[in-house]
């Protein structure tokens, strides 16, 4: 029905089965935006937010989806502006994986806001001190950069493609990629950072707080290295569940082996920043403020125990970079797939705990820990933009040729 | 041109293009902002010249001058007056709330008669004129069947115009039920009789400002006792002159929490704890002789058994103080160069105590010579400006006519009023003896101990007129709700009965128009009398309460009208001559150990003791919270709608309980869901419970939030005066 | 306006409470309810949502009874000058939308209603939980909408709100001086709605640089002591109480720490 | 954002901040607007290189 849509020489499921996908979806994103719109209409008192935790899952989703998006941004560097040519068979899907992330933050953040209507604000009034100005114009800027980059993946569907204008215009941006690509990675730097620096600035709040350089704090390096080595590997996650799904292969081994290797050895060196930030935090930072580390630890062993730390550092840091480094780990296919997941659930844990303790955590001692369960309202529209990322994936795969390798990987009859 | 389907998508992309270059969506965007900013949900207050008005707050008896802040005719603000004696600016939270109460919506609106069931909360509004003819038809009818006596009252005072309109009302229609709320003034004034020997009405005072050594025998210093700002301001004042207050409680309330010391005595055990300080003052010689000697009688059989019985070491026994504590603190009490002042009556001084208590408490004042003198206890004499208050006529109305509470009969003879005991007086005749009740002031339906007993009793009256502004819970009760205007847009006199250390009349003043279709009860009280004629009739020659007010006031009237207030600032007590009335003329100490009820329940059932936690936040009074003050209610009392009980971790591991977890509260009178608080400031073995909370009126910002101490705890008659001086109940707390 | 407040020397208001005085009455909570329009709902019991600029906190020692203790200690905004006292209080920096300024001229921080969007990011940053979110429109029923005062707008839902130490009070104040022709103000001419109310006195405000003013010598009290001193928040509101478990109350201390006595001084003196 | 914005103030925080930003935007308009140019110049040219 819709074959004349989908790119020559690969081969599709019927239309049917992706409509039936497409409904599900569909339902769960309508769900979604009817949370969205209690939320607009009647207000945040539709989550379970409250005044100790004006931050919870809504910007948890925010930094992780950004974090594991910043495949988009690292890949375009290592493509684009260091050259590493094999990575051109996965760039357009970590462009659009990316592009997906970055919406739904975008998405979140809308939503997030007790005055939406008033959301432009911070970049009329802005503040250029607060970390999340800085967020909110590199987001904005760098979104614009990943539909630019986006665009001509688009107009390479067979039908588009036929418009003389599309074509050339896709031909034209091909060439300029590198400009908009780099342009991104800058941008991509600092607003990786800048959300680091949402809570490592808050010299208030002593589990998020962390020294730093000039205005940076260490977090802000630290997130935009994190979001560098485990961004790739959500890429390459979502890219073996494409394949897995659609039965194929899409990307040759040796695209993954590379990447997984640049991964592993981010991922490395990422750890050894972590874990000397964390021992310095603990031992320096802190006990300068009056915590002693364990104070954040014991008090709620449970939901806040330092199970998280080594679940972070240790199963979900150090585990998948050895992984990735040794040519034995990337070899086997299980082993690779593992450390991918390992390193997407770290990053995101990380972000986890750096939003949620800190508001958990009372800073008076006459204050009192708080706990946190999100809303159904909250949960739906944190759901929303996985399920439409899914769509947006899904349409892209089917009319879009974004695998340069899958006609010569799975050749057609 | 022909648009195809390129030229048209084209076309599209430009014009979407094209629009964001132009300043449109930036106005879009710019009025939504806007549009935020002026919801026409989210009120703009109307602006306008502000001023200040004063006026007295009668929300509890502690008489502050206020002053309302105005803009053009409405009040949005309630400051203190920091030229009152009383509170000299300072303010509690309910009275800064006064506003939510004028404009809230708890508010009577206009004169109601009852269509459902009582307390079924139906409601039809009538007129003035038919709700007053309603009455007097009543009352005509009672008056042909010569059951005169049958008519009852019941205020939150007897002091003040429209408590005595309501009084001669009733004396002259041939009624002595005229009843009044409980509190501890009860019991002192009872003390004053006794003791002081004087037949007059006494007011008890306390001459906080001069004092250094305060002994409180569990009284809620800062917690609504007496005139609760003055009792703040006075106790901000130790503290910077270093006097020291010793607080005798089985839980770390507020006042205790302030104090210098604690002594924990087992509760009921205090007027124990008072003798046995006698005893040591005694044995030590550190008694004044001058007063025991020449102005006192009974001195010496006092001495007799109060050593025969109440030795440190019985009194360490009973009460569970060390012997040596008690020793120390009889020394510090009567040490020389010392003022000391004992003082009691629990919590806020809601409830009357045991005569026992308070004259062992009055004794030990009197041991040290601090009656009448500086920082002592004083009898302050009354500023008796009603003239028309003791008209022998209005007494010879009543001649020989029984009062139902049996006060002032013989086996009552220094108790003025027993609400307490109406209940149960109604409940025990097949027929209510009362079969008209006004209301005026007050809420008994709530605020009297044993709810259920009294709301039974209520029932039984055939009709109760309630004067109440509010929507409470006897309101609530009654037939016809004649809404009286509240404090802000009323004149009335407010004789401050708070221990004060001298005669204060404030007066309150309407600083708004009544907002709704009220009507001044004493304004009230004149057109029934009118109606009736007769004796009644002549008895009230006033034009209208105002016309009443300013003629009862005479010379003072234009220093109230513009000051707000009345005092004798260099008031003294009477010297010690003179100061006594009774055969002697002398203070009379007793030497009769007078029986103390026990507390209700049996120990088996019932392991643990429930005690009542009073607090400036909560009002416990016929007066309903705000939703400002009830904002204030911390978590530790109030979750949701479920009260929270206050227990030591000890003894609520020994129930089986969990902080923060639910559990189930029973006494002998009724069952109740709570949560439960660890507090390590608390007896074991004792729970407490936020009083004042548990509506089953009021609107949503008060009904049904936590549960009432009064409907779990029953009363406890005080075998010598009469008065219920329920301090707690025998109770058990199980995990659900 | 930044070089304007560099002239003129620098007011900073700031308040003193006395926990030793306190009672925990909670006339200061409502007298500020009363005075800045707050709103009120149904259910106030859940505190992480209610709305009290001034919240009084209780403090426990944590021994068994009798030796139990407990001070009340009530929590306005602290106005933080934040390190070195240069206006980079902790939620100030953060905003995103200049919705929240600290102003060199008194040292108090405001709020911009209608300017916030609702973030929440300066509640993340303040350590005090002195900032309330509006998660609810404010509901005035009956006729309760008369008792608004037209000098404090009331905020509508999705906003940020706090304790602004009474500013429209200064304003009016001011606007009062200038028309009698002065610049300075009377220490009584300004002060806050909760000062103003508190029965005991237990909180004292005023011009802590300016030495005719209470505060001024109250601050440097031997028992004066701040929240979260450590942090580098530098707020100006000030504790007093004679007792060490209070004041060790006021900050985190590892267990081998001893109770810091006397104030960090942390202040600008330009 | 803007220079007219009342809290606007010229600091080197905002030389950098706005600098970035602005820098940024302009990169993006300018590689957008040559794309869009050359395109148009090239669809007008006919020059339909189909690879």
């Amino acid at each position: 029905m819709d074959s004349a849509f989908i790119p020559k020489g690969v081969k599709r499921c019927s239309f049917g089965t992706f409509s039936l996908g497409m409904l599900v979806l569909t339902a769960i994103v309508f769900w979604g935006f009817y949370a969205a719109i209690l939320c607009w209409l009647k207000g945040l008192n539709q989550t379970n937010m409250n005044d100790s935790y004006g931050f919870a899952l809504w910007i948890w989703a925010d930094l992780a989806v950004i974090a594991i998006g910043g495949g988009a941004f690292f890949t375009g560097l290592l493509r684009y502006v260091i050259g590493l040519d094999e990575l051109k068979n996965i760039i357009n899907f970590a462009v659009i994986v990316g592009f997906c992330c970055y919406c739904s933050a975008m998405l979140i953040l809308a939503i997030d806001i007790g005055q939406p209507l008033r959301g432009w604000f911070i970049f009329w009034h802005a503040n250029v001190h607060s970390m999340l100005t800085e967020v909110a114009f590199c987001l904005s800027l760098y979104l614009s950069v990943l539909a630019i980059e986006y665009i001509p993946i688009l107009l390479e569907n067979r039908k588009i493609d036929e418009v003389p204008f599309f074509h050339n215009l896709g031909h034209t941006m091909h060439g300029a990629m590198a400009v908009f690509a780099a342009t991104g990675a800058f941008l991509s730097c600092f607003h990786q950072g800048s959300l680091g620096g949402v809570t490592g600035v808050l010299f208030g709040r002593p589990f998020g707080y962390r020294e730093g350089i000039f205005v940076w704090p260490w977090t802000f390096f630290l997130y935009t290295w994190s979001a560098a080595a485990c961004g790739p590997c959500f890429t390459m996650l979502t890219c073996k569940i494409t394949e897995k799904i659609s039965g194929k292969k899409l990307v040759k081994d040796n695209v993954y082996d590379l990447l997984g290797k640049i991964s592993g050895w981010m991922i490395g060196t990422y750890m050894v920043a972590k874990i000397a930030d964390t021992l310095y935090w603990a031992y320096v930072t802190s006990p300068s403020l009056g915590f002693a580390v364990m104070d954040y630890y014991n008090a709620h062993p449970l939901h806040h125990g330092i199970w998280i730390l080594i679940l972070e550092i240790v199963i979900c840091g150090v585990l998948p970079a050895m992984i990735l480094i040794s040519r034995k780990g990337r070899a086997n296919a299980t082993l690779f797939t593992l450390a991918t997941i390992l390193a997407v659930i770290g990053v995101c844990l990380n972000r986890w705990v750096m939003v949620m303790t800190p508001m958990a955590m009372p800073v008076m001692t006459f204050d009192s820990w708080v706990s946190y369960f999100p809303s159904w309202q909250e949960v739906a529209t944190t759901i929303l933009p996985l399920a439409g990322g899914i769509m947006i994936v899904s349409l892209s795969f089917r009319y879009l040729p974004v695998f340069p390798q899958e006609q010569e990987l799975n050749p057609v009859d | 041109m022909k648009i195809d389907r390129r030229s048209f998508l084209a076309l599209g992309i430009g014009a979407a293009a094209g629009t964001a270059f132009t300043p449109l969506p930036w106005k879009l965007t710019d009025d939504l902002s806007i549009w935020t900013q002026n919801w026409p949900w989210t009120p703009v207050p109307e602006d306008g010249d502000a001023y200040y008005d004063h006026s007295v707050c009668t929300l509890c008896p502690g008489g502050c001058g206020i002053l309302v802040r105005k803009i053009n005719d409405r009040i949005v603000k309630i400051e203190g007056m920091p030229s009152h004696p009383v509170n000299r600016g300072g303010i509690c939270a309910l009275g800064i709330s006064g506003p939510q109460l004028l404009y809230g919506p708890d508010r009577v609106i206009a004169p109601m008669k009852r269509s459902g069931a009582r307390g079924e909360g139906k409601w039809t509004t009538l007129s003035w004129d038919d709700a007053i003819a309603e009455v007097l038809d009543r009352l005509k009818k009672l008056e042909a069947d010569n059951k005169t006596e049958h008519l009852a009252c019941i205020c939150d005072t007897d002091r003040g115009t429209v408590p005595q309109l309501f009084k001669r009302m009733l004396s002259l229609f041939g009624s002595p039920n005229f009843m009044t709320t409980p509190s501890m003034y009860d019991s002192y004034e009872a003390v004053l009789k006794k003791m002081h020997g004087r037949k007059d009405t006494l007011d008890i005072g306390f001459d906080f400002e001069n004092t250094d050594f305060i002994l409180s025998f569990g009284s809620g210093v800062i917690e609504g006792w007496g005139s609760p700002v003055r009792m703040i301001m006075a106790n901000s004042a130790w503290k910077t002159k270093k006097a020291k207050q010793i607080q005798i409680e089985q839980r770390l309330s507020n006042t205790a929490a302030s104090s210098n010391g604690l002594f924990a005595v087992k509760p009921g055990t205090e007027a124990d704890l008072a003798l046995g300080l006698a005893c040591v003052i005694m044995e030590e010689e550190l008694y004044d002789k001058a007063f025991t000697g020449a102005y006192s009688t009974g001195f010496p059989e006092f001495r007799n058994m109060v050593t025969k019985n109440y030795n440190p070491d019985v009194v360490a026994e009973k009460t569970g103080i060390e012997r040596h504590l008690i020793i120390e603190l009889a020394r510090h009490f009567a040490s020389a160069g010392t003022s000391s002042l004992a003082i009691c009556g629990r919590g806020k001084g809601q409830t009357a105590g045991s005569m026992m208590e308070f004259m062992a408490v009055h004794s030990l004042n009197a041991l040290v010579g601090k009656i009448n003198t500086p920082g002592g206890v004083w009898s302050v004499e009354h500023p008796d400006y009603i003239p028309w208050a003791k008209e022998m006529n209005v007494r010879a109305a009543i001649a020989g006519k029984k009062r139902i509470d049996e006060a002032g009969s013989p086996v009552y003879p220094d108790s003025l009023s027993l609400l307490n005991r109406l209940p149960s007086k109604i409940l025990e005749s097949k027929e209510s003896p009362i079969e008209m009740l006004f209301v005026s002031n007050a809420n008994p339906a709530y605020t009297l101990a044993g709810t259920d007993k009294v709301i039974e009793a209520l029932g039984k009256i055939p009709f109760i007129v309630s004067f109440s502004s509010y929507m409470d819970e006897t309101a609530d009760q009654a037939d016809l709700i004649l809404p009286n205007h509240i404090y802000l847009e009323r004149y009335q006199d407010v004789p401050v009965r708070g221990g004060l250390a001298r005669p204060v009349i404030g007066l309150t003043r309407p600083v708004v128009e009544p907002q709704y279709d009220t009507m001044h009860s004493g304004d009230v009280v004149l057109k029934l009398a009118k109606g009736l004629g007769g004796q009644v009739g002549e008895g009230f020659p006033w034009d209208d309460y105002k016309d009443c007010l300013e003629k009862t006031m005479a010379d003072r009237w234009k220093e109230l009208e513009e000051t707000g207030f009345w005092t004798d600032e260099a008031y003294q007590p009477k010297p010690w001559a003179g100061a006594f009335g009774g055969t002697y003329g002398k203070f009379a100490f007793s030497d009769t150990i007078l029986p103390l009820p026990d507390l209700e329940g049996d120990v088996k059932d019932y392991p643990l003791i429930l005690i009542p936690k009073e607090s400036m936040r909560i009002s416990s009074s016929h007066i309903g919270d705000t939703p400002f003050t009830v904002k204030t209610v911390p978590d530790t009392e109030l979750k949701g709608k479920t009260l929270v009980i206050e227990i030591n971790p000890r003894t609520g591991k020994e129930q089986g309980l969990a902080d923060g977890k639910d559990a189930v509260l029973k006494t002998p009178l009724g069952q109740v869901r709570v949560k439960v608080s660890f507090f390590e400031g608390i007896m074991p073995g004792l729970m407490a419970m936020p009083k004042g909370l548990g509506h089953t009126a009021y609107g949503k910002y008060l009904k049904g939030k936590g549960a009432s101490y009064n409907a779990l705890v029953g009363p406890m008659e005080d075998p010598v005066s009469g008065q219920d001086i329920s301090w707690g109940i025998r109770a058990r707390i199980s995990r659900v | 306006m930044k070089k304007e407040s560099s002239h003129e020397p620098g007011r900073k208001y700031g308040m003193v409470i006395d926990l030793d005085k306190c009672t925990g009455c909670g006339s200061c909570m409502v007298a500020c309810m009363a005075e800045n329009n707050v709103s009120f709902k149904e259910d106030e019991s859940n505190k992480l949502d209610s709305i009290t600029w001034m919240r009084v906190y209780r403090l426990t020692n944590n021994k068994p009874f009798p030796e139990t203790e407990i001070r009340y200690l009530p929590r306005p905004c602290m106005h933080c000058g934040g390190k070195g006292d240069l206006g980079h209080s902790p939620c100030v920096s953060v905003c995103p939308a200049t919705a929240t300024d600290y102003d060199h001229k008194t040292g108090i921080v405001s709020q911009i209603y209608t300017r916030c969007f609702g973030c929440r990011y300066c509640m993340a940053a303040c350590p005090y939980h002195a900032r309330y979110f509006n998660w609810w429109d404010p509901i005035w029923p009956a006729d309760l909408k008369k008792s608004l005062s037209p000098n404090v707008s009331p905020r509508m839902r999705g906003v940020v709100e706090k304790c602004s130490f009474c500013f429209h009070r200064y304003q009016l104040a001011m606007e009062r001086a200038y028309n009698e022709d002065r610049r300075e103000l009377e220490e009584a001419e300004y002060q806050t709605a909760c000062t103003q109310a508190c029965p005991a006195g237990a909180i004292v405000f005023g011009d802590l640089n300016n030495p005719d003013h209470a505060v001024h010598t109250l601050k440097d009290h031997p028992n004066a002591f701040r929240l979260l001193e450590r942090l580098g928040t530098n707020p100006k509101v000030y504790y007093i109480s004679d007792r060490e478990w209070v004041r060790r109350s006021g900050d985190n201390y590892l267990n081998n720490e001893k109770t810091n006595t006397k104030p960090a001084v942390q202040e600008h003196h330009s | 954002m803007f220079p007219f914005i009342f809290e606007w103030v010229w600091d080197s925080g905002h030389y950098i901040f706005f600098g970035a930003m602005w820098y940024v935007i302009c990169i993006l308009t300018v590689g957008l607007t040559y794309c869009l140019v050359k395109t148009v110049k090239d669809t007008l040219a006919g020059d339909n290189d189909h690879h």
